[in-house]
């Protein structure tokens, strides 16, 4: 056993071999927003491309390699990363846990969602990026030429590894280490959302894994999976894709929810109205996800029974969905609404989200769909709800728990520029590419002819882009400009769940004593009817600590450098990759570390320095 | 540009999803005006006012507000869902047109046409004219068009928006629709499912003309002027000659020639090249050199001046420009 | 303060109560193995014997497919015990979205229309 | 600190696999892995039904398979589970000899059932049966290479825990791990069940 004289060693040692949630979240904070500003970046090349009819600004090949680097980017580094750092940072705290379950893999997961975003993102470098859109479709993806597709592959499954670790991370965090009093039915619905997440992670990224594995073999190793010509099939990857797919998309969008639920309630001074019904839906929703994968597929011929029987299962998903709009309306009814930034974001959420949604359901109709398919109008549906849905989610988190995770307040007024010129920007953007769609622009074109009567509407999609990425610009201003604002952090919105209950910036070991919850918001309830502080469920004791290891960093490595093997179809190189990864794993599984006790005597002396 | 968008239906399938899509949207508005009045009525009347600091009453919630929002939307869902079901079952049916809605057809009256997608041109295939054609799909007015679906290398859909919404060309899988187009006319089509650099331009056209043209086209397809097919004229006839020696094991003429490319019978009707520019000499001019420029990946070869030379490509053009069938 | 040591061996004998249970856990591990051993040379014989219609045969074997891998979970893995709810929670979630996966790779890949 | 080592060992709880919350933190985990192991394998599966017909000419199921090694190959994981339940009551008896011979046996049991599955292999690549001739191939070593590496894995690390605590005894650390250990073996069994079933008995009865 180690001991708990923390020498103190370098900074950024520190931050190589943590395992503490909530310095893992802040690093899944920081990597996804910059792989946020690179697929941003790569949406900006496409609305220029497209401004104008048949410009050549890009090669039509560079075109679709932007295009499916954009689509993987956003998805899979960007927004799951970026609920991934407010889940690290926030469900331990909100349910009066000192830690997650798996510190060591939880730190692990965070390495292979870094590294594979890496490796995808080293293609550019590396004679181009794949080429087949985001869901890869075989054959395409498998007789396209060069290596990019073999970087999607590997790439996304490193980085799907590390995600399902953390899904069974969060799963068992919430089953087994919740605070006394804190039952399944009083968890903050942040937390709520976060277990469902975790369980649509845990059965749909399989289904990816073993995807990509069929790509890899017949990329790779000269399988016949989908070679038409040796009997294969493509038509299952496009399962196995969706079976993974739609749940993602609800990967992508139930955690905004939880974080929408917060925050109105928070801004609204509000117990979240209908709570146990918020919770029925979040299911439902989570369950329905993994119904109705197909109806990504109507036009690939299944048959009328099958797109039938797809087409109202999907409506049906507009059921929950419509529960949790009026209950958030129904929320605000009666309450004192603040417009902070972080409201802001959630109240512009419900219309941008109800017009996505409501798309949604026409897109379900089969019949209709014919005519949607693949056209603008779907690109147009999926940015409403992945914008309006999950980044403004992710924007008014931001803003609200900022203060927890920095220790200062982002500018109001700055945010409220950010917030107005992005909202405007979007609905510019997308609102006209329903249209687009309806008169005739596939996705995914590379340009357009002139004289289709598109150009219009692509300018103006463009220009809102335009708007969208200097609105980033300020957030990105305001994370600097605003770290004076130090004062007002520990609670700073009047909050209600238990993360408020700790001192910012929040200790290591989070609670110095494990709370006692005796009330749904129970940080709120203590303000109203208690002292304002949380009463203890234990006596102040010695706490235990997980030491930090550079383990993690090691096993992802071993993995990278296998994957370049694979990638390059060279044994020695997959075999020295794998050596290093299964090397570490050893290591990790014989080297007994039981961590450290934090003594009573410094945690007394911390807490008087927090008073 | 005109016969390009699913909002101006021009056929019964195109005007039965447009039902569908106008059903749905005046659905959804509803729900939107609904949801909208009481998001703004919220905002307004219980915003914070200056020096309020009333606590609201912490309400855990209300059942019967949740079962009426639980069962309202199901209705609302039920009314698309209903009509979807049947559009979907009537758009699939490509066994024998059926009395009523318009179709009266007999049997015989179907036309049966292969579609087969290639990076990045569409071959139309009519079984039972022995025709084959490239780019665009002619059809009689007023008769019901039966298309199955092939694709010979990655996967394309076809869509032509204003006649019928979009069905895949699956490698390995046959896919099957239906259409018809009572007004003559071109209609665009366009593939929607990405297939390579050059996705964008792999356009194409149906184009529908009274029974009588479409007789004639069919019958000079199927067996074109051999006077045509050789070349009328000096010009054309030395035209012939370096198409033989150059592009006859891809393109045919008539029956004669390879089917990797396009068929040619018909190419002087053409009013475009590769599926795009504008028909003009020059244009067909650069495509020959150089097809990899305009259309990326495309699996035509170049013919720089060394293969053909720019008086033998004269005279190919004139000779291509020659091949007509319906007039 | 003194913290439970981890890598410390236990000591000692479980409780007579514990003693008693895991004597009739084996016993019942031991029937439930040979019951799958029989099950197993049952869908073996099924098989390779020929006499068993295939109509037959096909849901018979995957029955007792079936029967064995319920075995396995509850007897040898004890999905059962006490505290497990979440367990069978997610176990059976799995199997779901697996027959799901099944389900649809065998029907709906597009070769006959449905 | 010094006192830790003073405080001498501990008595055995009736469940030492889930004695501390690291333990039933591992247990928990570990069946919730299982859960989404399931989809893996039923993805597989899935593929393998949809080209199971898919033979193009190269040798297919009723062919190639040799029913009556399969049956010993099955007969052998089925042991091995057995094996690697005593090693669990052995665990919570606290008898860690027992426990360690017990494990010894399912690993030595693992690898028979791994080299037989070599053998397949080699067999049917000889008869024909490469990688890439045929989707029903692919889809085959696909499905079947996957569960052998899973014991594979599972062989490498029930060697590596029975070296590693070939002395230790039985402590709160390292009871979970053996029996994550036992979940992970009964699982493959599982898997193979339907392997068996799905794959053999059907590729020559069905």
């Amino acid at each position: 056993m180690s001991n708990s004289s923390t020498s103190k060693k370098s900074v950024l040692w520190d931050w190589l071999t943590t395992v503490d949630h909530k310095k893992i979240g802040i690093m899944y904070f920081f990597g996804g927003l910059f792989f946020f500003t690179i697929a941003g970046l790569e949406a900006m090349l496409m609305r220029i491309q497209l401004m104008f009819p048949e410009m050549s600004f890009l090669h039509e090949q560079t075109y679709n390699e932007v295009l499916t680097m954009h689509g993987t980017t956003m998805l899979f580094l960007a927004a799951m990363p970026l609920f991934f750092a407010f889940m690290n940072f926030v469900v331990p705290l909100q349910i009066g846990a000192r830690d997650v379950a798996f510190p060591f893999i939880n730190s692990l997961g965070f390495w292979l969602f870094l590294f594979g975003g890496l490796l995808l993102n080293l293609s550019w470098f590396t004679g181009g990026a794949p080429d087949a859109g985001w869901t890869a479709y075989a054959p395409l993806s498998t007789t396209s030429a060069g290596h990019g597709l073999d970087y999607y592959i590997m790439g996304l499954q490193v980085s799907g590894a590390g995600t399902l670790m953390s899904g069974i991370n969060f799963l068992v965090t919430i089953v087994n280490m919740r605070a006394p009093g804190m039952s399944m039915m009083r968890m903050p619905l942040f937390t709520w959302t976060t277990f469902v997440t975790s369980m649509l992670i845990l059965f749909a990224f399989p289904a990816l894994t073993v995807g990509l594995l069929l790509l890899m073999m017949d990329r790779i190793f000269g399988g016949a999976f989908f070679d038409v010509a040796m009997g294969g099939n493509v038509v299952i990857y496009q399962h196995l894709f969706w079976i993974f797919g739609h749940p993602e998309v609800y990967i992508l969008i139930l955690p905004a929810f939880g974080i929408f639920s917060e925050v109105i309630s928070t801004f609204a001074k509000k117990r979240l109205f209908g709570y146990s019904a918020m919770v029925f839906a979040t299911m439902i929703i989570g369950f329905l996800g993994f119904m109705v994968w197909a109806h990504h597929m109507f036009t690939v011929g299944m048959g009328p029974i099958a797109n039938a029987i797809f087409a109202v299962a999907t409506m049906a998903i507009a059921v929950p969905t419509g529960i949790k709009i009026f209950n958030w309306l129904l929320t605000l009814w009666g309450g004192r609404i603040r417009f902070t930034v972080a409201n802001l974001f959630a109240l512009a959420f419900i219309p941008s989200f109800v017009m996505g949604g409501v798309t949604g359901v026409q897109l379900a109709m089969s019949a209709a769909d014919y005519q949607f398919h693949d056209t603008y109008f779907v690109v147009a549906h999926f940015h409403y709800v992945i914008i309006g849905g999950s980044v403004f989610g992710i924007f008014s988190a931001t803003f609200y728990w900022w203060p927890k995770m920095f220790g200062y307040r982002l500018s109001e007024s700055l945010g409220r520029w950010f917030f107005w010129l992005f909202l405007i920007g979007f609905h510019l953007t997308f609102f006209v590419q329903h249209f687009l769609g309806l008169i005739g622009m596939p996705r995914r074109v590379a340009s357009y002819l002139d004289g289709q009567g598109l150009n219009e509407m692509n300018f103006i999609s463009s220009m809102g882009a335009f708007m969208m990425a200097f609105a980033f610009i300020l957030l990105v201003i305001n994370v600097f400009v605003s770290r004076k604002n130090t004062d007002d952090v520990q609670d700073p919105w009047d909050g209600r769940t238990l993360e408020w209950a700790t001192t910012s910036p929040v200790q290591e070991y989070n609670f110095a004593q494990t709370p006692l919850v005796r009330e749904l918001d129970a940080f709120w309830h203590e303000k109203q009817f208690g002292d304002g502080r949380m009463k203890a469920a234990e006596p102040l004791d010695d706490i235990h600590m997980p030491n930090g290891s550079i383990l993690p960093i090691i096993i992802t490595t071993g993995l990278t450098v296998a994957s370049f093997g694979v990638i390059y179809s060279t044994w020695s190189i997959i075999i020295l990759g794998l050596l290093i990864n299964f090397g570490a794993m050893f290591v990790r599984s014989i080297k007994e570390d039981h961590g450290y006790h934090i003594p009573v005597s410094e945690i007394k002396r911390e807490q008087g320095e927090g008073k | 540009m005109e016969n390009l968008s699913a909002l101006d239906p021009r056929g019964p399938v195109a005007e039965m999803q447009f039902d569908l899509i106008m059903l749905s949207t005046y659905v959804m508005i509803f729900v939107m005006v609904v949801v909208f009045s009481i998001y703004i009525y919220v905002l307004l009347r219980f915003r914070e006012r200056p020096g309020d600091t009333h606590i609201p009453e912490q309400v855990h919630g209300n059942r019967a507000l949740e079962f009426i929002w639980t069962t309202i939307p199901i209705l609302l869902l039920l009314i698309l869902a209903i009509p979807n079901v049947m559009d979907t079952f009537t758009l699939a049916d490509t066994s024998a047109p059926t009395e009523g809605e318009g179709v009266e057809e007999e049997e015989e009256d179907v036309l049966n046409v292969e579609v087969h997608a290639h990076q990045f041109w569409w071959e139309f295939i009519y079984p039972d004219h022995d025709i084959n054609a490239g780019q665009e799909m002619y059809i009689p007015t007023d008769t019901r068009v039966n298309v199955e679906l092939h694709a010979s290398d990655v996967i394309h859909s076809f869509w032509v928006p204003a006649l019928a919404g979009k069905m895949d060309n699956v490698p390995g899988i046959e896919n099957e629709m239906w259409f018809e187009a009572p007004d003559e006319g071109v209609y665009f089509g366009k593939c929607t499912e990405i297939c390579g650099a050059s996705h964008w331009l792999m356009d194409f056209k149906v184009i529908a003309v009274d029974e009588g043209t479409f007789s004639v086209w069919a019958e000079n397809m199927a067996e074109p002027d051999p006077e045509i097919v050789e070349g009328e004229g000096e010009v054309a006839a030395q035209g012939r000659e370096v198409f033989e020696g150059n592009c006859i094991n891809c393109h045919a003429v008539g029956d004669e020639g390879g089917a990797q490319g396009p068929n040619m019978t018909n190419y002087g009707e053409r009013e475009v090249v590769a599926g795009f520019l504008d028909y003009t000499e020059e244009n067909l001019y650069d495509w020959i050199r150089d097809p990899d420029a305009l259309k990326p990946d495309n699996e035509m070869p170049g013919f720089d001046e060394s293969a053909i030379s720019d008086d033998e490509m004269d005279a190919l053009i004139e000779y291509i420009g020659q091949q007509r069938v319906l007039d | 303060m003194s913290h439970v040591d981890p890598s410390a061996p236990l000591e000692g004998k479980p409780s007579k109560a514990t003693e008693r249970k895991l004597k009739n856990e084996a016993r019942t591990q031991i029937v439930s193995f040979v019951f799958m051993i029989f099950i197993t040379s049952t869908a073996f014989l099924t098989v390779a014997s020929d006499v068993i219609p295939t109509h037959f045969a096909i849901p018979f074997i995957l029955m007792l497919a079936g029967v064995q891998v319920v075995m396995q979970l509850y007897y040898f893995m004890h999905m059962n015990a006490k505290g497990n709810g979440w367990i069978n929670v997610m176990l059976w979630s799995g199997m779901f979205v697996a027959a799901l996966t099944v389900a649809a790779l065998t029907v709906i890949i597009g070769e006959t229309k449905f | 600190m010094a006192d830790q080592h003073a405080a001498a060992n501990q008595p055995l709880p009736a469940n030492p696999e889930k004695a501390t919350l690291e333990g039933r933190n591992k247990y928990l985990g570990f069946w919730f892995f299982l859960g989404g192991e399931t989809v893996l394998f039923g993805s597989l599966f899935g593929a393998y039904l949809g080209l199971r017909g898919s033979t193009e000419g190269a040798p297919g199921p009723d062919e190639l398979f040799h029913l009556d090694l399969v049956f010993i190959m099955t007969m052998i994981l089925l042991t091995s589970s057995l094996t690697s339940v005593f090693a669990v009551i052995n665990l919570k008896r606290g008898h860690f000899k027992k426990l360690l011979v017990w494990m010894w046996a399912t690993v030595a049991l693992g690898a028979a059932f791994l080299s037989f599955e070599i053998y397949e292999f080699y067999e049917y690549y000889h008869q024909g049966l490469g990688f890439t001739v045929s989707a029903f191939a692919s889809s085959f070593y696909t499905l079947v290479g996957t569960h052998g590496a899973h014991v594979a894995f599972g062989v490498a690390w029930i060697t590596t825990l029975l070296i590693r605590y070939r002395k230790s005894g039985i402590t709160l650390s390292n009871a979970p791990k053996f029996y994550t250990a036992v979940l992970y073996w009964h699982f493959i069994d599982v898997v193979w069940v339907f392997i068996f079933t799905v794959v053999y008995l059907l590729g020559v009865g069905g």
